[in-house]
């Protein structure tokens, strides 16, 4: 029997395989289509202080092995997703709980964490200092060592009971430089990676597809990058990563562990096929037997 | 909602650019007329949604119009291959709402959920009446298959090669109906929704990212909230839409 | 008839794809499978001062839609392009000529740009301060907008006969800026982008597989970011732009264009089929009336 | 060099985790034995090099091992399906050295181009002798058919289930020759190019960008400058190779 677990300061996760925030609604949805208890964890769409609809349609768009997405952080607001949409899925699913924390101010990022922090119903807050596709909003705090530094110390000076992670742009130009800023502001793990800032035109109406011009690109097509970023901050920081970006087998998995995932969120892939993570979860076993591994915590980094 | 491997029966032209495509495979998962499934394709990232035309057991039809890269690739199938398909998505047309001479207009791309309608209102004993419009000629499709259902089917073409020539619209004047159903392009719902007289459904496109409500990728506004066009949708009410 | 000439700085070109820089070799050996002719300017090999053997193999991985490469600048130097390769080119090839140059330098770009200037056979001057592939090298000039000026106002004190294109880097954050510090330096154009740093890993070996541990990724998978920068620079900068990045296909070429480019080229689809370009001119005129374009020069910037 | 479309004839397989597959399509760009061709798998951006192992007028056989993706995905190839192939790849071996009596050493899935090596030499009345080395008795292909040409063919296996216990080299020793010819994994290249006696003929894999000679993916040093393995290569000739 090989040992698929992995542990995140002091958490245990059954898995390393976490379905992505803003790909799996706030979960509850997908307990239609398989039992959501054989995740090591769920991370919930990003959540700001106010309701947001976000941005308009056309949000979707499509290229080579990738998707594009501007949907702008729709979410019904911090309160209603703590009170409303976090104890529908604690109903039926009882692994951990990640809550995808955005904003468009520091204030917003403390208020925020704040609130989650309180709750009892989330084991792990993520700050997503990354999301390319509101404007003024999250992507600018990401993408410099100095602010990606002073929210994280914003947000621990206030969150007292759980592991903060910082989510990475990769639209930055030195991401270990980022991660080591975060690092040393007090976070406790760095997510990585959001999405790339891209765009696709329509040829026949000689414009932009989506209504907000330009849109995140994720999917395997990122994956080569998203892998390098990884290792990258793996060999800058000693806090655990949350490798992202392109994963849809349980060999990406365990190449993005061996490049120093501790953990993976599985994003595009869920779109494209619902039972994405469990299948995923479902092929690490033989997976890991094929390639001689015993335990997934042991290659943790291993590539290096 | 189920995911399922569909074989292809059949890829035959129907019309200019349109293609009829049927499948088999388990369509338990289908509820009402007016759902759609999403199919992967072969090198496309994305899955491609379509509505689904008519259904029995083991067996469905859509019809689809080449617009793209992915319909080119789709036109090229052959019968036996198999295609994974999500189905059973969003919700579909209302029935229960008809009253007894429900009006269905379709538009183009947007006539084939029409047809799954008009069967199952006529086994209501409705007495449904169809305003099909095309841009021409040569893209008509389906009429036949309504006719033969028995019931009144108006044609129009913006060309006036067949039928009445221009919208649907034009030849809605005339018509007594006790509630409108709708499909095809935006600018024609919104048409059909400031000359209708009843109430109604509508149904939308988006570009989907998922197809069954867990990404946000093709939400609207509506008077009573944000709707997923994937799974709230694709069909609204006429009360709930804002334009 | 439909009209593919686009004019750069004044050269006409009968249609807008150049094979890209480093996959395409000297041309001539291109020849072998179809008549270069064709072609609207073929860019060579990046080429530097002293003759480079480049990085150890393996050199080559895959990812989804892509290639990463790690080539490492393996090239003659630029005596030996201009002596002995250009003139093989030019025996058989009537179009413009764009030399890649690189370097580990100031001095080194400059020296190389002189040469260039003076040889007869080039006719544009392509200066990569983009290459991720070579340690110390021409990536961190590319990617800040005060050491891209600054290299670009080196090369352009001496070069006097042609046209000076700066080649970016997309690993940079600000693209527009650093196009914008190229254009004030005396930029005649800018060509963007040049490869992604990226890695993969082998998970039976459980090591990186380029010897070079990262590598460039490049192909379709980027299209969309390629596209997105293009567009960015499109809006900052009145020089015209090369639109490189994953295109493949003809209707590639007239998205790239919508977005701003006045050119393009296209490299990772050569190596998949070798009559990649080729096809792609082939193709052009038919897409050309699909969309209702009579002339591509009159598309430039049409997207915006 | 040509690209050229070829069909599937044949796929099957020959020994674990080994497959044959034979291809019909015009295979007159093929100059030399240990050349290769390259094969476009549709959702792979890459091409996979395979040596051929043998041809005729429209006909030519490769075997693969099933190693990763793409060789997975090919061994689940059928007869009809088509493949977008590069061939007469390489340099391939040179005949006029063999001298009268090459030996001709092959490991596991490098043993494929010395098939058509020897058949050729044959032809032109030269006496091969082949060493042909595997892992183990499961893995063995092409023995017979080398067998069949009536020349001396010497097993060994890593693990003493078939022939002589141990490796190419092991039968090296008591072996008279005029030439070596060579293809396998690198360990055993050198540790060939260390015991021959005479002088010979080494095939190199590297993994490849385009295959073709024009993106400098696969480039080795050699005493008289740097090659491209795969345009200048595969085959190098002992005097030139550095380790
Ligand atoms: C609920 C629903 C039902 C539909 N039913 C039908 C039908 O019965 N018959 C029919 O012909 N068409 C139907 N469509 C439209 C059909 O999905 C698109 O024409 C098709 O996806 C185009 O794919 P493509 O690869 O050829 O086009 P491309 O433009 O190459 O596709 C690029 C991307 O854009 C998306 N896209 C392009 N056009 C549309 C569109 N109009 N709506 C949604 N996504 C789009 C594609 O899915 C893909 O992700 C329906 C759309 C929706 C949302
Ligand atoms: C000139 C030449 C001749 C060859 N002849 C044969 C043959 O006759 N029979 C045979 O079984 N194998 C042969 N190989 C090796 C064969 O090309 C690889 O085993 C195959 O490409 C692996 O593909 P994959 O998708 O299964 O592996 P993956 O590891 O999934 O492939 C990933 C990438 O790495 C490349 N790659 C992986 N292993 C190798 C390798 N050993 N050499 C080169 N590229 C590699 C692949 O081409 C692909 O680009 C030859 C290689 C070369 C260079
Ligand atoms: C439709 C969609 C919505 C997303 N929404 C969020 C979000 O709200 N917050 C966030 O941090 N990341 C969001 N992301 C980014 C993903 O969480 C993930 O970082 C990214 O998609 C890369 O992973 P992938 O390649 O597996 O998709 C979203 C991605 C997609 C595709
Ligand atoms: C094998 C290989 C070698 C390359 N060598 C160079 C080079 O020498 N100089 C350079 O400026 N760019 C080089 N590039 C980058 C390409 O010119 C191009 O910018 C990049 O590949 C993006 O285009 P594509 O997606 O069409 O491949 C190289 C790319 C590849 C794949
Ligand atoms: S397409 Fe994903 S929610 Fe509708
Ligand atoms: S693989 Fe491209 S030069 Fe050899």
């Amino acid at each position: 029997m090989v040992d698929t677990s992995v542990e995140l300061n002091g958490i245990k996760f059954q898995n390393p395989v976490i379905p992505a925030s803003g790909t799996f609604g706030y979960g509850y949805e997908f307990a239609h289509w398989y039992d959501i208890n054989c995740l090591g964890a769920i991370c919930i769409k990003g959540t700001t202080k106010e309701p947001r609809f976000g941005n308009d349609c056309p949000r979707i768009a499509e290229g080579p092995s990738g998707i594009l997405n501007a949907v702008g952080l729709e979410n019904p607001g911090i309160h209603k997703v703590l009170d409303e949409e976090l104890p529908k899925l604690r109903h039926i699913y009882h692994q951990p709980i990640i809550a995808n924390i955005s904003g468009f101010s520091k204030d917003e990022y403390v208020y925020c964490c704040a609130k989650a922090d309180e709750s009892p119903l989330v084991d792990i807050i993520e700050v997503n200092i990354s999301c390319p596709n509101v404007h003024n909003g999250g992507m600018s705090f990401g993408t410099s060592p100095e602010s990606a530094g002073e929210i994280t110390k914003a947000v621990k000076t206030i969150v007292h009971n759980k592991p903060v992670y910082i989510k990475l742009s990769p639209n930055a130009m030195d991401i270990a430089a980022i991660a080591k800023s975060c690092e040393e502001a007090g976070a406790d793990g760095i997510s990585l990676i959001n999405t790339f800032l891209a765009m696709r035109i329509d040829i026949k109406k000689k414009k932009p597809i989506l209504a907000n011009v330009t849109g995140g690109l994720s999917g395997p097509a990122v994956f080569p990058i998203a892998l390098r970023m990884v290792w990258q901050v793996y060999e800058a920081v000693r806090i655990p990563i949350i490798g992202i970006g392109g994963i849809s087998t349980a060999d990406d998995v365990i190449e993005m562990m061996l490049a120093g995932a501790t953990a993976v969120q599985v994003g595009a892939a869920n779109l494209k096929n619902p039972y994405a993570c469990k299948k995923i979860i479902e092929d690490l076993p033989s997976a890991m037997e094929r390639y001689g591994i015993k335990s997934l915590k042991s290659i943790i980094g291993g590539g290096h | 909602m189920k995911k399922e491997l569909f074989e292809i029966i059949s890829n035959d032209i129907a019309a200019e650019n349109i293609f009829k495509m049927e499948l088999s495979g388990d369509t338990s998962a289908i509820t009402a007329p007016g759902q759609f499934i999403n199919i992967e394709l072969q090198g496309y990232f994305l899955r491609r949604p379509f509505s689904v035309c008519d259904w029995e057991d083991y067996k469905l039809t859509i019809y689809y119009k080449v617009v793209g890269k992915g319909t080119a690739e789709m036109s090229c199938m052959k019968p036996c291959e198999s295609l994974d398909v999500l189905i059973g998505l969003g919700n579909g047309y209302n029935l229960a709402a008809s009253g007894d001479r429900p009006l269905l207009i379709g538009g183009g791309a947007g006539i084939p959920p029409l047809f799954g309608l008009a069967k199952r209102l006529i086994e209501e004993r409705k007495q449904p009446e169809v305003i099909l419009g095309f841009n021409t000629y040569m893209e008509m499709f389906l009429v036949e298959e309504f006719q033969n259902l028995g019931i009144k089917t108006t044609i129009t073409t913006a060309d006036g090669s067949h039928g009445t020539k221009g919208f649907v619209t034009d030849a809605m004047a005339d018509k007594n109906y006790s509630y409108i159903y709708t499909c095809g392009p935006e600018a024609m719902l919104k048409a059909v929704y400031e000359k209708s007289i009843s109430s109604g459904e509508f149904s939308f496109e988006e570009r989907m990212g998922c197809g069954f409500g867990a990404c946000m990728g093709c939400t609207c506004r509506t008077k009573y909230g944000n709707k997923r066009i994937c799974k709230d949708g694709p069909v609204l009410r006429k009360e709930e839409i804002i334009w």
